[in-house]
């Protein structure tokens, strides 16, 4: 067998594969995360703590009404979306004329509060959620033994971040989302209920944030304080990724996964803070990140 | 003659954050239930509790401790979880001159290092549980280790005593992986324990970390070709997993509430209370808070040192251990035990989680006198 | 020195592949008013964002008083003596006036850096100050908060901060915009009163204001010059009629 | 007969500028009106001040007879306006045919809103670029486009601020008969013009703006009366 | 800056004003109050001015401020328990450490603007908290104990009285050199920064310099206190660096008010206040009402916390201290 640096090529591919699974979910945040900027221009804080509700209501979900993964994976993004628009309507419409700051301040304080809500309703050692049952087992690969599970999650994410894609690029729709961003103004003045599109691209950001958080459910204990830890790291991969494009999110997100996947094998004690080791160099390299444009 | 005319007992501990479950507000209750079995009096005084949050933060746990003693008269301390929160208060006990008893908190430091006249570590330390576990399973037969250790000085000094208990048992170290605390993702650590074909994986860290990786190593398989050993899990980790995750699990813990008649009985009367049975760390709530209450009740003060002299001179005996407190650094010396998780079949009633698999004698479990690296211990 | 104080060679700048600035060769005399006309988006702000480098020029070169700054950095430009106000208000809203203006004598006293030192030793400007704000009428004022002050005295307030700069160079940008008729006139002879003894370019879409008082006139339409020359030239040319004050206008005159 | 379009002393403002100091017209149902006016007179801003689009705005302007000054743009909108704006508004991020469909129709439009094939025959260079990035299409393409945009909607009431500056003769012939067409199938279009000869045979109506005011208002029979006047108003 | 600007009118020298607030502030412990408390408060509203020398004065916001108050914590840890400096020497070890680390992260950061500004300064903050976790000399999880006082030019500072005294000096220094700064020709340009920024680079300024020198003097003041902090309380644990400190600064500065110079000491004392007496708080409540709920509260200080964080950012931009001189003025432009 060949190796590299004195790891298996095997092995290393194992890790790669690993590295895009969390990719996986870098992406699908920051994808949330770009979307809500674009649009409404703040920085969404409490994006890891709708991430967890996300986790959450799917767990609740089995529990108290016994409705299934499936459902919840549909369920838990309405619900969350529909949370989105009261806090787009009743707190962050007043801020759009203030500074940007603000608006990251107020989600700041929205991540607290939802943390603290969920933290005193169920501590904090979290919650089991079992893997589905159609996606229990593992797929033997050769070099891996891969969970169908976590193969499911690529698919999925990656189906969805595409899914976005496309929808913002390639419809009408998107084109309208698109035009939104450039010229609110004028897109309003053709008849277009701008403050509601605004209203629903959060709604629709934030919903992305909760359907990462039911697919991670399985995966990770679901437990109060599972987004904010994340959610630097997924600023970061924003700062990296620069706040441009879309498909510049994406692909940053996946990448940053396998570096850091990559980090684990050759230099773990490293590995939560290679993330941030890259973002240092491409700010000194490109201050805009590397999708993004000068100011 | 008693300070304030009342004993006044201060709880800190964990209330909102990782450890809460284990200890927190059940904690409270259980030295509450001490209380209420003293009849609310020691010494002929009246006997109260306060507790705060110290939101695992030692800064909160020093200063709370400080202004309790400095302005509320607290007479004695309980140290809950946290090691780095009670290194903190131990410091301030014994600047101010309070008795600490220390539950919760793990690191061997407490009566090594940073002992003081004044901390009493009561319930189990990291030497225990890696002596424990770590004999326990080498001897049955697992012989080569892998370590997933959490990248802190906590999760080194876990690795490394365990480490040295399983090579003087006559097993072998393959190697180790660090991982960040509170990694999100344990899947690619453990494909490289994987790799190292190891028959043991111990698992140095603690909370949320131990149970993603256990999740993890469930989801990859690696429990059909490894045991996996928690170096410092509670019963609640076990609750939170479920069985079928966590079946034929080692860990070593001081007290299980279905060891003995007594415990069972105790239990039962915690179980009416909080809807859940107790961890050990609870159940040593209540026999410290005992311990103490009974001293003062015998020689009717509440002086620290008196006080401190009167609980080391005193044997435990009660439903949670049967031991005593070492004169020269505090360490409570009493059995621990290794604990097997069973299967979800075996298990015949809610909270039936673990079978004994051996006892092991406090004075194997704990740091020897002659090993100390207490300033106090003379040699 | 050279007659030319200020020149640029095929200055252009491209956003996005759209060009908005094409090629300029401008070439402003010292001592002259020169004036800057053209049609909305002309590129004339965008002229002066390349100028005082708030943006990156993507071809061609700047001169002043002969040597290339193209490559130097906005602060460097300010500092030999090419100062611009802006299209937008530009004044410190919550420093007083006196204080507004004090900002820009304040870099000549070497200590904007010393942040141990009292504001006593700025009080020795207060004089100078207040001999800049009698020359925009503004001496009564100085008190005020700037952002309390009406729009028109605003933009005198901005000259004032501009003329505390010792510029050998001032770049106006439409420094008449949203007047009413007397602020307007005031402001035209204000400009005609500090442009003694310097060099001024402005934007203006006024044309009474230019007729008044520009030596020197460049119309620029769609990122490049159109023509050049004086009041009576420039509103002659055919060109210029066409694309920016309107050819029907020269037929009217034509006409009676 | 309610006036398609009223609008009484309306004042606007951007930011702290007093743009507008009272503004009144009023255009009867498929009439043509012209602004006409030096560069920074306003007319661009009572535009948009209809459209809702300036800073403050106070007085009154009745669309159909509806008060809108309170009113948010997109609801304007819908009372059947379609809106040009001078700088065209092409969107860099979409293509030519997105473009083109972007503006949604408009359920109080009145107009039947033209079809896609009617657009590309008035403008057939849009149908060759159909797929090409809207701001990689020529000037006067861009100004096609900004027009043909607003004729998919249903608008009966066009707001055109400029649309002939920059295009070729043709093209601005094109227009003037698009123009003259969209009048007869009964559109009301308020016009701002720089071009006076563009202008001056397809409205009804004219109108002098200056410093914000209407200073001059007549019709087109008028017009020769007015010529001395305007051209003292206009002259440079 | 309005602080100053509308009491520089009134007849009353704002210096007696302060006077007044230190005296009696010297006088808390006197009149029985806990003095480690009064420290701790001193300490945090050292950290919350530093912190607003930067937001409010600048116009940065950082949310990488505990990253400054970490490292000097840590460092002057340290240097007193393991090099055996002297308190002073300590103190400014600290301080200055926190400063070179300001640079570093201010030459990354200052180049963005805005929300950027602060991802960045966030994010760099939190690697340098991944690396005191790792770090041999912090102790990780157990943190920096058993801190010695020392003593301070021969003063014993073992004594809480004595050691209360001396971090009151320092408080009052800084805030000095602070009250300096931005009444020095240094503020007067930073300001106009904040307030137009093309138009100072315009005027020949160049305003990234100005701006990594707002950020290292606010990062070493924020170090100050760090360090003091560490020698009050004997110890320097991760809740210095961790982003959520960072957080808590920002609520303080909000609460008080951005942009004035008592703001952040008033918000200092409602933050650190509640957050050690919102359990008794909580207490009160339940009784009053009868919901048992509340007897938590204690064990929710974020969501507390966050639902301050909202109404401060929905409805209460000034902040105390801001609403009052705001309502100060009015009453007297009516007058
Ligand atoms: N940052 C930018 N990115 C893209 N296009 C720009 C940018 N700045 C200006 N433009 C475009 O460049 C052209 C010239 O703009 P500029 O502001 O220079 O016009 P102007 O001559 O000053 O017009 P006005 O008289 O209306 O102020 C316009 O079409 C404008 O939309
Ligand atoms: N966004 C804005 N902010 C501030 N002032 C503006 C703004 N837009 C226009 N103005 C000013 O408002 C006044 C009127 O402008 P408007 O665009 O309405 O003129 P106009 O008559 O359409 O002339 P033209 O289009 O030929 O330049 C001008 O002085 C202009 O500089
Ligand atoms: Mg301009
Ligand atoms: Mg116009």
């Amino acid at each position: 067998m060949t190796d590299l640096f004195g790891i298996p090529i095997s092995a290393l591919l194992g890790q790669l594969l690993l590295g895009l699974v969390n990719g996986s979910f870098y992406a699908m945040l920051s994808l949330g995360l770009a979307v809500i900027f674009g649009m409404l221009n703040i920085i969404n804080f409490a994006h890891g703590a709708l991430y967890m509700m996300g986790a959450f209501l799917a767990w609740m979900g089995l529990e108290y009404l016994g409705l299934n993964y499936w459902m919840m994976l549909l369920l838990a993004p309405l619900v969350v979306g529909v949370l989105g628009i009261l806090i787009e309507r009743l707190m962050l419409q007043w801020l759009y004329k203030l500074d940007h700051i603000y608006g990251l301040l107020l989600t700041f304080g929205i991540t607290l509060v939802m943390e603290g809500v969920f933290r005193s309703f169920y501590g904090v050692s979290g919650q089991q959620y079992q893997v589905p049952e159609a996606l229990q087992g593992a797929t033997n690969l050769g070099f891996m033994v891969l969970p169908n599970y976590r193969a499911w999650v690529v698919v999925a994410s990656i189906t969805v971040c595409l899914g976005v894609w496309a929808l913002i690029e390639k419809t009408t729709l998107g084109a309208t989302l698109r035009a939104g961003t450039e010229n609110p103004k004028l897109v309003q003045a053709f008849g277009i209920n701008v403050p509601r599109m605004i209203t629903l691209t959060y709604a629709g950001g934030v919903a992305l944030a909760a359907f990462a958080g039911v697919l991670a459910a399985p995966i990770l204990q679901v437990s109060a304080l599972m987004g904010s830890n994340l959610i630097i790291v997924v600023f970061a991969v924003v700062v990296i990724g620069g706040m441009g494009s879309i498909l510049g999110s994406i692909l940053t997100g996946l990448g940053l996964g396998i570096i850091e996947g990559l980090t684990k094998v050759f230099y773990p004690e490293a590995s939560s803070t290679v993330v941030f080791v890259v973002m240092a160099i491409v700010l000194l390299v490109r201050p805009a990140g590397l999708f993004g444009k000068e100011k | 003659q008693i300070s304030g005319d009342t004993v006044k007992i201060g709880f800190i501990t964990d209330m909102s954050s990782v450890y809460a479950d284990i200890d927190g507000a059940g904690g409270v209750e259980a030295i509450k239930m001490a209380i209420a079995d003293m009849k609310g009096m020691a010494g002929g005084k009246k006997i109260e509790l306060i507790f705060a949050d110290h939101q695992n933060k030692a800064d909160v746990a020093a200063s709370k401790a400080r202004e309790w003693i400095d302005t509320q008269g607290v007479d004695m301390l309980i140290g809950g979880t946290n090691s780095g929160a009670n290194l903190a208060m131990a410091k301030i006990a014994a600047e101010k001159k309070r008795p600490f008893m220390v539950i919760g908190a793990g690191s061997a430091r407490l009566t090594n290092e940073d002992c003081t006249p004044y901390t009493i570590h009561y319930a189990y330390d990291t030497v225990a549980l890696a002596n424990g576990t770590g004999s326990a399973v080498t001897k049955g037969g697992g012989k080569s280790w892998f370590f997933l250790t959490a990248d802190y000085a906590f999760g080194a000094s876990l690795q490394s005593d365990t480490a040295t208990v399983v090579g003087k048992t006559g097993g072998q170290v393959l190697g180790s992986v660090k991982h960040p605390l509170n990694a999100n993702d344990f899947s690619s650590f453990l494909l490289q324990a994987q790799g190292s074909k190891a028959q043991v994986l111990g698992l140095a860290n603690a909370g949320g970390d131990t149970i993603n990786a256990i999740k993890a190593a469930n989801e990859f398989g690696i429990t059909k070709t490894m045991k996996l050993a928690g170096l410092l899990m509670f019963i609640n980790d076990i609750h939170s997993l479920g069985l079928k995750t966590t079946e034929g699990m080692y860990l070593t813990d001081s007290w299980y509430w279905n060891q003995s008649p007594e415990a069972r009985e105790w239990s039962r009367r915690f179980f009416e209370k909080m809807k859940r049975m107790p961890s050990s760390l609870q159940a040593a709530d209540y026999s410290a808070a005992m311990h103490y209450l009974k001293a003062v009740d015998a020689i009717k003060t509440d002086d620290a040192d008196k006080v401190i002299g009167k609980m080391k001179d005193t044997p435990i005996n009660d439903f949670y251990v049967k031991g005593s407190i070492r004169k020269e650094d505090g360490r409570g010396i009493h059995d621990m035990f290794l604990l097997q998780v069973k299967s979800p079949k075996e298990s015949t009633e809610p909270w039936d989680y673990f079978k004994v698999v051996t006892r092991i004698p406090g004075d194997d479990a704990f740091t020897k006198l002659a090993d100390s690296k207490c300033p106090l211990v003379k040699k | 020195m050279s007659e030319l104080i200020l020149e640029t060679r095929g200055l252009s700048k491209d956003f996005k592949g759209f060009t908005a600035v094409d090629g300029v060769d401008l070439r402003v005399q010292r001592g002259a008013i020169h004036a800057l006309i053209g049609p909305n988006g002309a590129g004339k702000t965008t002229c002066f964002n390349l100028l005082t480098k708030f943006l990156e020029p993507t071809r061609g070169s700047i001169h002043f008083n002969g040597v290339d700054i193209t490559g130097e950095k906005p602060a460097e430009i300010a500092r030999r003596g090419v100062i611009r106000s802006f299209q937008i208000s530009a004044v410190f809203p919550h420093l007083t006036v006196l204080e507004n203006v004090r900002i820009g004598l304040q870099r000549f006293t070497g200590t904007s850096f010393h942040f141990w030192k009292g504001l006593t030793g700025l009080k020795q400007l207060d004089a100078r100050v207040l001999a800049l704000l009698e020359l925009v009428d503004l001496r009564d004022m100085a008190a005020l908060k700037a952002g309390d002050l009406p729009y028109g005295r605003k933009r005198a307030l901005e000259i004032a901060t501009t003329m505390a700069m010792e510029p050998t160079l001032m770049l106006l940008d439409e420094p008449t915009q949203g007047m009413g008729h007397e602020d307007v006139d005031r402001v035209t002879a204000l400009i005609k009163r500090v442009a003694e003894g310097r060099t001024v370019l402005m934007v203006e879409h006024n044309m009474k204001v230019v007729s008044k008082i520009a030596d020197r006139i460049t119309v620029l339409a769609r990122g490049a010059v159109l023509a050049e020359g004086d009041y009576a030239e420039v509103s002659k040319h055919p060109a210029v009629l066409e694309a920016y004050m309107g050819s029907e206008a020269a037929e009217l005159q034509g006409a009676h | 007969m309610t006036a398609a379009l009223e609008i009484s002393n309306l004042h606007a403002w951007y930011g702290e500028s007093h743009i507008l100091h009272g503004i009144n017209l009023s255009v009867q149902k498929g009439q043509v009106l012209t602004l006409l006016g030096r560069n920074g007179a306003g007319r661009t801003t009572t535009l948009r001040a209809i459209m809702g689009l300036t800073g403050a705005r106070k007085g009154s302007i009745k669309v159909h007879g509806v008060e809108t000054i309170a009113m948010a743009t997109h609801r304007i909108a819908h009372l059947g306006l379609g809106y040009c704006p001078e700088e065209r508004g092409i969107f860099a991020s979409l293509t030519t045919e997105e473009n083109l469909h972007l503006p949604p129709r408009l359920s109080g439009g009145r107009a039947t809103p033209m079809s896609d094939e009617q657009i590309y025959q008035m403008f057939p260079n849009l149908a060759e670029r159909r797929h090409s990035p809207g701001t990689r299409l020529s000037g006067g393409e861009q100004q096609m486009l900004a027009v043909a945009r607003i004729l998919r909607t249903g608008a009966d009431i066009l707001l055109l601020d400029e649309i002939s500056e920059g295009l070729a003769p043709v093209i601005v012939q094109t227009l003037a008969r698009m123009i003259t067409a969209l009048k007869a199938q009964g559109f009301t279009i308020v016009m701002v013009e720089q071009n006076f000869r563009f202008a001056a045979p397809l409205a009804d109506h004219f109108i002098v703006v200056e410093h914000g005011e209407v200073v001059e208002s007549f019709s087109a029979a008028e017009l020769p009366a007015k010529q001395a006047k305007l051209d003292e108003l206009l002259s440079v | 800056m309005t602080a100053l600007a509308s009491s520089s009118k009134t007849p009353l020298n704002p210096v007696y004003g302060y006077a007044l607030l230190f005296g009696a502030i010297a006088l808390l412990p006197a009149l029985g109050v806990y003095p480690i408390f009064v420290m701790k408060v001193l300490c945090f509203a050292l950290f919350a001015c530093a912190f607003n020398l930067l937001v409010g004065f600048t116009g940065l916001l950082s949310f990488g401020h505990a990253a400054f108050l970490g490292t000097a914590a840590y460092g002057a840890g340290h240097a007193l328990k393991v090099w055996g400096f002297s308190a002073p020497l300590g103190l400014v070890f600290g301080a200055l450490a926190a400063g070179v680390v300001g640079l570093g992260i201010g030459l990354l950061a200052i180049k963005r603007t805005g929300i950027y500004f602060s991802m960045i300064t966030l994010a760099l903050s939190q690697m340098l908290y991944f690396f005191f976790l790792q770090a041999s000399f912090t102790g990780g999880e157990d943190g920096l104990q058993s801190v010695p006082r020392g003593s301070f030019f021969g003063l014993d500072l073992g004594n809480d009285l004595t050691l209360f005294y001396v971090v009151l000096a320092i408080f009052i220094g800084a805030f000095w050199l602070i009250y300096r700064t931005v009444h020095s020709p240094f503020g007067q340009v930073l300001t106009s920064i904040r307030e137009n920024e093309p138009r100072a680079i315009s005027l020949g300024y160049d305003v990234d310099r100005f701006k990594l020198l707002a950020f290292v003097l606010s990062a070493t003041l924020a170090g100050l206190a760090g360090a003091t902090k560490t020698l009050v309380l004997g110890f320097a644990t991760l809740t210095d660096a961790v982003w959520t400190t960072s957080g808590l600064v920002i609520l303080m500065t909000l609460v008080g008010g951005m942009g004035t110079l008592v703001g952040p000491m008033v918000g200092a004392l409602i933050i650190i206040s509640l957050e050690n007496k919102i359990g008794d708080l909580g207490k009160v409540l339940a009784d009053l009402t009868g919901i048992n709920w509340f007897n938590g509260l204690g064990e929710s200080v974020s969501l507390v916390t966050g639902l301050i964080f909202i109404v401060c950012v929905l409805a209460f931009r000034r902040g105390v201290v801001g609403e009052a001189i705001a309502l100060w003025d009015k009453a007297r432009a009516k007058a």
